[in-house]
């Protein structure tokens, strides 16, 4: 692996990780508009994910999308800007937290119906098969997810059609309040791979490399023509699952086993120990994300107010003759 | 041409046209689908017509996200009582994903749906569901009466960039017609006759109702216009409020349940216009279906719709 | 108290009294709901408060069978906009289930639906589903506009043999009111207050308006009436007739998008009844939301319901 | 195993095929309204699963339901008067051929939506869990059915918490024209039920001996509160699969095939090998059934013309104050 990857993951998380301190901050200070979840902790996942993909492969994220949109490439102030309302954000403001979709980076989108993006993400897959591209598409989901029909209909579809969709689980442990060891009835959600005849492994999701490394595998798996594949990252939100969440549900000594795990610190440490970066060059990157960071949400803000007309916004309840 | 062929010719000629038009639904291949509507199809398009599991969801969320690449897929549910199914691909995604993406995504998707009762089929499987769409914002939902309408129309969905529901009812599909050289565009209601007296509103199968009782009310002496709405959403309300405004009496016919159908949004429409409202010589009058689920028996069956009887009385009682 | 805390109380009195209601739904236990609305009641209740997976379809399709047997369950939809997932089990099943089988079975069940926008959520977590729903037969539909209504309704529902949704506006929980004596039963509009120049018709958050809207005219000197629906199937239609038969004037206020809305229904219902129709002095009007999806920018989800201004505006031009 | 038994099993499979050999009859002779789905060659299934079950267990049926409404018990006069549409049916007239409930015999009747009926069942089973009533309940589906999200989601439902129902899944090898091989992902679909953490046996469904020998452990298990268990049985209906179809997707040698694996003259010769049945005893059990389902017949014929009212019929939509 070259410097330059790791300096990509790297980077890649430490932006993901700003954009959820500085969309906290501004929720706190009041400046947006309804609520949001926070990604805090999963960023290895969206990292590892991310780097394994060509610009061409496309995601599905879910409601939790802004560390993958981050990280697909998505311009941050056009992120802020969605948050902000404005129309400047990547769905002009109509969309919000959970609807970020940027065609220029290959990103559908999220569903803010948890397990309802799933579908979407194949349909993508099946327009490739079609059509002959040899690109893949990731339907993003979670623990929770894993418990809805459409997750099963669409599963057993790419299976019987051959599909190039990579079902990339991201099991936080929770969906909101309920832990996946009550709500879902196997261990390893991996294991339900079986049941569609496809590959399915479980990685540690705060482990970037060990991500990369398990999607690198399955996007060469797919591209081979053979089919699906299925990837559980373990994985925790360190926040809890939205603005209102006062975390009854789990305990403290649970937060700090995983406050220990968390995704870039470890990272960091493994770049020092193998001596491939230097403290300085550390700090260097993760003041240099923060700042940038910092001055794209001050971008948008100066924008905040500029907004869709009532005209501009009902003229985009129906598409248009030609696209 | 029967409306089941003209239904059949509209999706080959797509398909042949363009290779983005595809078929996807539950024996819509070999067995030619459960109404034999795509019979012979997958024979020429062999790579555009798919089989899929009994996974309406499922498939029809797949084919939301395959329509917002590029394809234009068409989506059979076999009846069209398993609109509960797709709830939530069509409402929740195709209807808003052009909006919530302000506008970087289309969804042009076309659901078939085989519908209505008199087939003896029991109350799950002889729903006409249209009016549970209505609130819906981002959809158009069609419901032609004859082929010509059914070809034009079908046509006309698969180029929208929008999603449109296509609502056929089992009925029709033996009755016979020539396609029209004319196009008919989604959004545009048909006059079928015109008459001064009465303004008769319709729409799908309850349209044969509509023009028995026009034929019967002109042996009273009562001349009626006929208006077939075509499309359900948007409605064309100008053809609607035009003819009311000269005629100044309207009945509103439709198959299924009178509570929350079409035809209150029609009626609702006409009166809250001020300037048809004040053209109305007598109060509106709705003859809908009866408000209860379909029964089994042949007897009941028939008699959940409005007949012509009972819609020619309800209109002399306007004069 | 509030209406969230009505509607826990109403939750809560139920299960005190009866073993056989239970609340399913995600996260009900000890997060005490998205909205707080359970907070508390898996402590006094552990056995009749159960947290479910995100399985809309799945929990609701259990729910219904248990009705069939006797239990009486709560389904709790996390926001009403998962009400896609449970059309299946709801209108295909429970609203029909006692009329398929002849009347042997019963399908008691309550499922409460928080709704409506105002809260930056976005296009799929702002809907107010109700009209989705109306055409379909066998169920109920209550949408209360303040605590006392929530809890009386609640409890009607609850102890109702038939299906019913339960409509609550999110941006309802927080009010405050005092829980009347009085029962208030499914099926009964409310007069709020009594005017003779003008029927102003709403229900759920838009009470609100409708009531701003009376008071702002009181200043013009145009003295109204404001109806709160309460029940939205099947409707009180005799309260409506009365009202609007004694001002002949007729506003009707809803926020959710005015196509094919409640409002319609109501307005149809007004001027199909011949003698309503015939007291009419100005067509009816009716002030509904945008139709389209619910913008996330505060200011758009702001206007996309109907403002005070605007209603007043429009009952103007009735005079 | 005593003869009585063997007698009830030859008993309920013979009804059960007199009675679709009578409702194809009246069809086609158009006494019949709309259309009906006849389970010929699923008598195993049918006889194997009611025989296991007590009286008060209870099962929910597909759009397939004639033999399980004769095996569960239903008076076959009520059925045919459903189909007729008179008020002496079992829904007096107002289901129709897929929906004949049962009160008596804890028959809830079928969904006509394929894989729609799995919940409800899962929630009569939660009814008897919460009540503590040591009874089952049965989902009885299609391979077909398999692809519905709702199965999914009931079985995760089922498993977690461990509720008291069967999951059989008749595999007749297709759902109307589409071969389970090409609509699922699995070649045995009773591995799925790994999935659910609950046991999963596949039998063969044309063998009433091993469908009873396999519900009865099943039905222990349940009751002994160990949760759900899964059951393929493998069939094959030989008739096609409603009035209207031609059975293009299937060759004539596969369906040679399977009528040599009757399930009535396999078990029929198999009384007469093991000595326990002579072959008058058998014919006269064959002309018994035939002629009482016959005479069924023709009295529901007889009444057939009493119908509900318009009146009784709207009266039917909402449910009264008490029960
Ligand atoms: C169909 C549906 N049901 C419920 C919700 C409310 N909800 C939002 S997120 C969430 C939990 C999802 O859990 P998971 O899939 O594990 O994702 P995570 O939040 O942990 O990232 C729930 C129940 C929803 N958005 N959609
Ligand atoms: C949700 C739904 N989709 C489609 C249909 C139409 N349909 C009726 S039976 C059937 C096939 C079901 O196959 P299976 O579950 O294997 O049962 P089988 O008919 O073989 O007994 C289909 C697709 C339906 N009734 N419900
Ligand atoms: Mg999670
Ligand atoms: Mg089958």
């Amino acid at each position: 692996m070259e410097k330059a990857f790791y300096l990509d993951a790297l980077r890649l998380m430490l932006n993901s990780r700003n954009f959820e301190e500085k969309t906290e901050e501004l929720f706190k200070a009041g400046l947006i508009h309804g609520t949001t979840h926070l990604a805090n902790g999963q960023e290895a996942c969206q990292a590892g994910l991310c780097l394994a993909l060509s610009d061409k492969d496309w995601i599905v994220p879910t409601h939790r999308c802004h560390g993958f949109t981050v990280c697909k490439g998505s311009d941050p102030t056009a992120m802020f800007s969605e948050m902000f309302g404005s129309s400047h954000g990547l769905a002009k403001g109509l969309g919000g937290s959970m609807h970020m979709p940027d065609k220029e980076v290959c990103n559908l989108g999220s569903s803010a119906v948890v397990g309802s993006g799933v579908p979407l993400a194949a349909g993508i897959a099946f327009y490739f098969k079609r059509n002959k591209i040899n690109n893949i598409s990731v339907a993003i989901f979670g623990d929770g997810a894993t418990s809805r029909g459409s997750v099963h209909e669409t599963m057993n579809l790419a299976s019987i059609w051959k599909l190039p969709v990579l079902f990339f689980c991201e099991n936080n442990l929770y969906g909101m309040s309920a832990s996946s060891s009550d709500m879902i009835s196997i261990k390893k959600i991996s294991d339900r791979a079986a049941s569609y005849s496809m590959p399915g492994v479980t990685v540690d999701g705060n482990n970037v490399l060990e991500v990369y490394e398990a999607c690198k595998k399955a996007v060469q798996y797919i591209k081979e023509g053979k089919g699906p594949y299925f990837i559980e990252a373990l994985t925790y939100r360190t926040k809890g699952h939205s603005k209102s969440d006062r975390r009854l549900y789990r305990s403290a000594e649970e937060e700090a086993f995983w406050e220990k795990k968390d995704p870039i610190k470890n990272f960091e440490n493994y770049l020092l120990e193998e001596g491939l970066f230097t403290e300085e060059e550390i700090e260097e990157e993760e003041e240099r994300s923060k700042t940038g960071i910092n001055l794209m949400a001050e971008k948008a803000l100066s924008m905040a107010s500029d907004c869709l007309t009532e005209e501009e916004t009902m003229a985009l309840v129906y598409a248009g003759e030609e696209k | 041409m029967t409306t089941r062929e003209a239904i059949r010719k509209a999706m080959a000629d797509s398909m042949r046209e363009d290779k983005n038009v595809v078929l996807l639904g539950e024996d819509v291949g070999v067995y030619g689908g459960c109404f034999k509507v795509t019979e012979g199809l997958v024979k020429e398009f062999p790579d555009q017509v798919i089989n899929t599991p009994v996974s309406e969801e499922g498939f029809t969320g797949l084919a939301v996200g395959a329509a917002m690449m590029g394809l234009r897929p068409i989506v059979e549910i076999m009846y069209a009582d398993f609109f509960t199914l797709i709830f939530d691909p069509i409402v929740n995604h195709a209807a808003k994903v052009h909006f919530m993406s302000g506008g970087a995504f289309n969804c042009p998707i076309v659901v078939r749906l085989p519908e209505g009762s008199g087939t003896g089929h029991g109350a799950q499987h002889t729903q006409s569901p249209e009016a549970l769409f209505m609130n819906s914002n981002g959809l158009k939902m069609v419901a032609p009466s004859c082929p010509s309408d059914a070809y034009h129309l079908l046509r006309a969905a698969i180029k929208d960039n929008n999603p449109v529901l296509f609502f056929e009812h089992k009925l029709l599909y033996g009755n016979e017609g020539e396609i029209s050289e004319e196009e008919l565009p989604i959004g545009k209601a048909k006059v079928i006759r015109e008459g001064s007296d009465l303004t008769i509103v319709s729409y799908s199968h309850a349209v044969k109702t509509a023009i028995r009782t026009a034929e019967t009310l002109d042996e009273q002496g009562i001349d009626s216009t006929v208006i077939d709405l075509c499309t359900l959403k948007p409605l064309d309300t100008e053809t609607i409020f035009k003819s009311v405004r000269k005629t100044g009496r309207v009945v509103i016919i439709q198959d299924p349940a009178a509570f929350g159908g079409i035809a209150s949004e029609v009626c609702s429409m006409i009166v809250t216009d001020k300037e048809t409202f004040s053209s109305l010589k007598a109060s509106p009058v709705i003859c809908g279906g009866k408000n209860s689920p379909v029964p089994f028996s042949k007897d009941l069956e028939t008699r959940v719709i409005p007949s012509v009887d009972e819609c020619v009385k309800s209109a002399l009682k306007l004069f």
